[in-house]
């Protein structure tokens, strides 16, 4: 039990800090959200310089194979890495998906030519990557998938509709599970690809959320063509490749998104209550301390699975309760932090609020933070039969032919 | 005792609700939330009902029909997150008139709210502080306003507003200013809601006539007292319109197989989504027959009512979004309709953290006395 | 909607009024729970006597008909009796469940004679009864019940155990109900009885719990007889009965027991915490606030069924929503409440504790509140079913014969 | 950085547990709950494990090890519910002689807790305030203590008490006072804990002897956080057992036709109970850690354990007993065994909301610093 950095570890945060320093402006009490927003266009540039300038310092890939650019270090130092990131302001990053997700997935089951080609402009920000599995009738049910794929001589030919689609808008290549044989049952005749998001037959449409910025895309294919040497992993074999890349998107879960417990600690001490400080508002220490105490237990809980990772061990479902637990509190926190200004709480302009008005903004944007990557109810299921070993949900549907399921 | 709405306020209810799913639908709050403006011919619909002079006595052209008539109304209003001025109108400013201006005020002004060619406001918040007899800044001098009001609600088709500011002795006023006037500038600012209005609203001497029946903060608390007994059906309208969304969807969704209704997850989620609705339709219940009947219990039963009404609605719009999953929280669902609502009336008059604190001063009080 | 006494009402109040101040002792700041507990030998005499008292003027069986010495009033003047009794110190009553219950059951299934002889000694307080409805098999899902009737001549003899059974220890009678044919499937083959609670084979063993009081027991049957006469419904009828007996529970659940609003209210206004008196505290007010508007909330909710009943509406599951809420409230209420006792809120001792140390007393108890009277989950899963029309659980044991379910 | 127990700790760990399975079963907790008088044979078999000298320098008879491992044996102390005054003597008692006695005192005072043939207990609480500087109205004229404090956990069974007084300068110190002589009368009181003793004591002009090295109330907070520590392991043990109770009763106990577990009500529940625990042990770690080597981070370190302790200690204790239904408030089964601990250790080193508290000052100096 050693919370400190071994010097490997501290020589490695002191590389960190240099080169955020020289790279990137520090957050401060008035500014602590980067100005360009996620959806808008001046955005994506601004990504990809930020991207470029960590893959060149070799920043990226850190526990990758060095064969890939990697510098094949324990997971723990990412977590050193996004540590110090955080005291900065830096723009979103639209490479989580590829470089979490995708190119792993890829370096498992893409031939050596193909990983050649594509580990380093994922790294160095050239190429964005989207993952392509959701559909509307498979959402918590994955596997319930119909996007067919039917081989036509060395092409596979793809129609059918995918949906919550992360930076689809803007990625060059793709993730693709589809159905290449419904005779099956569902978990079978699934067939794994990764295409060129420009191919023909792709369209592309936006989906507007709730704090009307569009993350998500539907997308649409037609009789979009893939060629075999883009599949991975065996034909029928694609619940196994997705899963693999699933499980990938466990290690990716990273600390809670803003306001967290230092946002609502900044505004309560900016804001003065009707008796007083906010800050001496024996109700508000109390929320402070259970959102403090709930953050801290994530931060930590990572730092175990961290260190189970370095043992050798898989991660496990823990990744799941970081989701539902960091959901949860960001939601109360975005609504306490607006409640307590008062009328203005319902204001989302950034110019009439405290802190640029980011409890109203997330208070939008929350609902689906309890969504996205798993609503809880599946996630309190993964724990209890994954963890606990409680029996598995009555399952009606398991080994009937995919077919025959969607008519019923 | 008799705890329920009589059959006349039932078919009252029936009536709204036909005429409101006709007129009032999600597709014209969604356009509202876009950016298109005030409805008036929506507005004029429902004046032509007759429901903002409901509570309004028949000699200033209202119908004379009780608080409880109103607020079998306002649930209804809640039920469809009607994009119209009615709790700014018909509830707060008409109320302000009713309680605190003079025989030839209330002569005056009250047919215009009644039938709905007059549309008012309440101009209170001055920013993020609870509003108190002493954080009112904006100053009346006996003919002008001066001051800025933050947020300002519907003040985009506001004819005017009733306007709290403190007079030359400090005291805490009631004055009704036109909001169509050079001297009052309206800047319209960005909500979590934005199928209602929002602005910062600045008094640059802007001539404006005292309210001259009542003065003082206990008017205020009173009118905001009953104000948040008809909100709460507005809230537990919504709520219960947010429960049956997730019922409906929970019905027809499948996954794994099953209705996503089949498990306890879901079934739970909603049971304790009615078990909140339920325990504020209670309070509220006694809220509305304090604001008609029990004066002396409105402090009370008006906090109880919001508390539980804010936390209804809170809790079901939330978890009709979650029961829908990923549509949810797009804009193709109108499940969003309804949180931004929970949100925007969380805080309108005033957040549940005031309220509860309210409320335990007023059994201190009680308990003391 | 009115919520004022109309002029009968108001009468009667007045009514109960003079009685309570002729009969009882008023609550004092001090002094607020009944002296003698459930428990207690003592409390038995002291219980029968107030019933005796109540019995004669009048205020006993408000709604039943006249000729059963009711006064056929509506529901709403139970509670405005049950509203005033509470200011006063008055015996645990062990008569609830046999008037609430056990005596409307009779009323509905026994003969006139049955009834008359049965009626009075009940309301009077000369006899008590309770309800042997649960086994050790069968808690939520009493109709999985056991306890074997066999006919045998004019007379039906029973084998098997109940448990839960409150106050069965000084019960003069019971209702039971059994299993008369282990053929049909479990909600067929019952039978209901009434039974002398002194009949020769009947043991009866406390069950002891947390809190170490021991309200409930277990109940053995061995060779106990019951004449034919007494069984209630037709043979095989059993589980008819049975709900309506249930039916009847649903009006009894009252106000909810102490601590409630009131006892944390005042604990507070006794209370000095370390930065003031514990009232101005905004986390105590906070959480006040919710308990507060938790209670009336019930409160108006009873009303409002006893609204609907006046309509002539049978009462729906309301009540379980009344379950739920109260205790989950008084949990939580005498865990706030101990624990604003600091060090010494685990202190039971009643004189070394504010309030006689009810807080920590109810925390001790309130387990058993959520659990006795259906489990909050099985009341979720009801309201969720009845109330707003939910698919019912997979059941994979309804229509099979009794005998094969338990080798299963 | 590597956040585990090492395998020597995960070995001592088996150790323990294999010990506390056979030699400190519920039947011994629930006897000694109904009556039965402090075990010292359970005791003096703990002590030649050794446990109680875990922390203590090999120079004083201990064994030298770290308080990482005092927290692997803390929780599966905790798991079993041991009625032993073990947090009393070998936390509490222990650490403030390490801490604010001289070299003398320890030389003399330690072995005997190291062995286990001498149980010290800790005297603070005088009644319902959250103790401080301010509270303490016991008395230390530089030879004898008078006063009462009340509760004394362990007071029953332990030969001496470290009290916590204020001398005749005002200053807060602590003395070392012999339980078993005429001036200290010991008065026993019910508990919602019986398995450990609990005491009203008092000291009418009781001999005893000043703690030489430090004096001061941040002696007190200091020796608190790292108890606090400790017993969050002990939380933590109990609650992980009342979850794989609840778990393994829920795959026994049948209920229309299917086992309970496979419920979502229950399976979600359990989910929940170990988020809970999760939560709480990783901030138990962090505890571990900043006691042994991170000075400087216990004071926040300290509270956040606890507070996550306290709160999945009493959603683990009181969600099995639901899980069981009936059975699980009778004394026929062992949930109340581990609900009785939960509420016992949510207040015997301060009630949650005081932590909280503590720990918001914390961060505002720091924020301040």
């Amino acid at each position: 039990m050693d919370f400190s950095d071994t010097p490997e570890e501290a020589a490695f945060r002191a590389e960190v800090r240099a080169f955020l320093e020289a790279n990137a402006e520090p957050k401060s009490e008035t500014r602590t959200v980067y100005p360009v927003s996620y959806g808008s266009l001046d955005m994506l540039p601004l990504a990809r310089e930020w991207q470029r300038k960590k893959a060149e310092a070799g920043l990226v890939g850190l526990s990758w194979p060095k064969q890939y650019g990697g510098r094949a270090l324990p997971q723990i130092y990412q977590v050193i890495f996004d540590q110090e990131q955080s005291n900065y302001l830096v723009p979103h990053s639209v490479f989580d998906i590829g470089l979490g997700m995708c190119i792993p997935t890829m370096m498992t089951f893409a031939t050596e030519e193909q990983k050649t080609r594509f580990v380093g402009p994922a790294v160095r920000g050239e190429e964005i990557w989207c993952q392509l599995f959701s559909e509307p009738a498979a959402g918590s049910d994955v596997a319930a998938l119909q996007t067919r794929s039917v081989k036509d001589g060395d092409d596979w030919v793809i129609n059918g509709q995918k949906i919550w689609t992360s930076g689809a808008h803007f990625s060059d290549w793709g993730v693709l599970v589809t159905r290449s044989d419904p005779s099956l049952p569902k978990h079978k005749g699934l067939t794994f690809f990764f295409l060129n998001m420009k191919s023909p037959g792709i369209t592309i449409k936006p989906i507007r959320q709730i704090s009307d910025s569009s993350n998500f895309n539907e997308v649409f294919f037609t009789d979009v063509r893939i060629p075999d040497a883009q599949r991975l992993g065996a034909v029928g074999d694609g619940w196994k490749v997705a899963v693999a890349t699933l499980m990938n998107e466990r290690l990716a879960v990273g600390e809670s998104r803003e306001p967290n417990f230092a946002d609502l600690f900044r505004l309560c001490r900016q804001l003065e209550l009707e008796d007083g400080p906010a800050l001496r508002n024996a109700l508000i220490r109390d929320k402070l301390a259970d959102w403090y105490v709930q953050q801290q237990g994530m931060r930590f809980t990572r730092f175990r699975t961290m260190t189970a990772l370095s043992r050798g061990q898989t991660p496990g479902p823990e990744s799941s309760m970081l989701k539902i637990v960091n959901a949860n509190k960001r939601q109360a926190i975005a609504r306490f932090g607006s409640e307590l200004l008062e009328m203005t709480g319902s204001l989302v302009d950034p110019g009439l609020s405290p802190l640029k008005a980011v409890m109203q903004q997330a208070l939008l944007d929350a609902p689906g933070t309890r969504i996205g990557g798993g609503t809880e109810e599946i996630l309190r299921t993964v724990i209890a039969e994954r963890v606990l070993g409680m029996p598995a949900e009555i399952r009606v549907d398991k080994d009937i032919p995919f077919k025959d399921l969607a008519k019923q | 005792m008799n705890f329920d709405f009589s059959d006349e306020q039932q078919e009252l209810r029936s009536q709204a609700r036909r005429f409101l799913e006709k007129h009032c639908t999600p597709a014209k709050v969604n356009a509202r939330l876009d950016g298109a403006p005030f409805d008036r011919t929506l507005w004029q619909a429902i004046a032509d009902m007759g429901w903002m002079g409901t509570a309004i006595p028949e000699e200033y052209g209202g119908l004379g029909l009780s608080y409880i008539d109103l607020c079998v109304i306002a649930e209804e209003l809640g039920r469809c997150v009607a994009p119209v001025p009615f709790s700014s109108s018909a509830y707060l400013a008409t109320n302000a008139i009713l309680q605190a201006a003079d025989e030839r005020q209330k002569t005056a002004w009250l047919p215009g709210l009644a039938d709905g060619s007059v549309i008012g406001t309440f101009a209170l918040s001055e920013g993020t502080a609870a509003p108190s007899a002493k954080t009112i800044g904006t100053t009346f001098d006996g003919k002008t306003l001066s001051g800025t009001k933050l947020p300002v609600i519907d003040a985009d088709c506001a004819d005017f507003a009733i306007v709290v500011a403190r007079d030359s002795q400090g005291r805490i006023v009631l004055c009704r200013a036109d909001l169509r006037q050079p001297a009052v500038a309206i800047e319209a600012v960005d909500s979590v809601d934005d199928s209602r209005g929002h602005a910062k609203v600045t008094f640059n001497r802007a001539p404006a006539e005292l309210l001259a029946g009542q003065t003082g903060w206990s008017v205020i608390e009173t009118l905001i007292d009953g104000a948040a007994v008809l909100v709460s059906f507005e809230q537990i309208g919504g709520a219960q319109r947010s429960l049956e969304m997730a019922r409906d969807y929970s019905l027809q969704r499948r996954s794994f197989g099953r209705q996503i209704g089949s498990y306890q997850a879901i079934k739970h989620k909603l049971a304790d989504m009615w078990i909140a609705i339920e325990t504020a339709r209670s309070n509220a219940y006694y809220g509305a027959w304090a604001l008609q009947n029990g004066p002396a219990e409105l402090p009370v039963a008006a906090a109880a009512a919001r508390i539980s009404a804010c936390e209804a609605y809170w809790f079901a719009s939330k978890e009709n979004i979650q029961t829908h999953g990923g549509v949810g929280f797009t804009w193709e669902f109108d499940c969003h309709l309804y949180y931004r609502r929970a949100a925007l009336l969380a805080v309108m008059l005033g957040s549940p953290r005031i309220w509860k604190d309210r409320l335990i001063q007023t059994l201190e009080q009680r308990n003391a006395a």
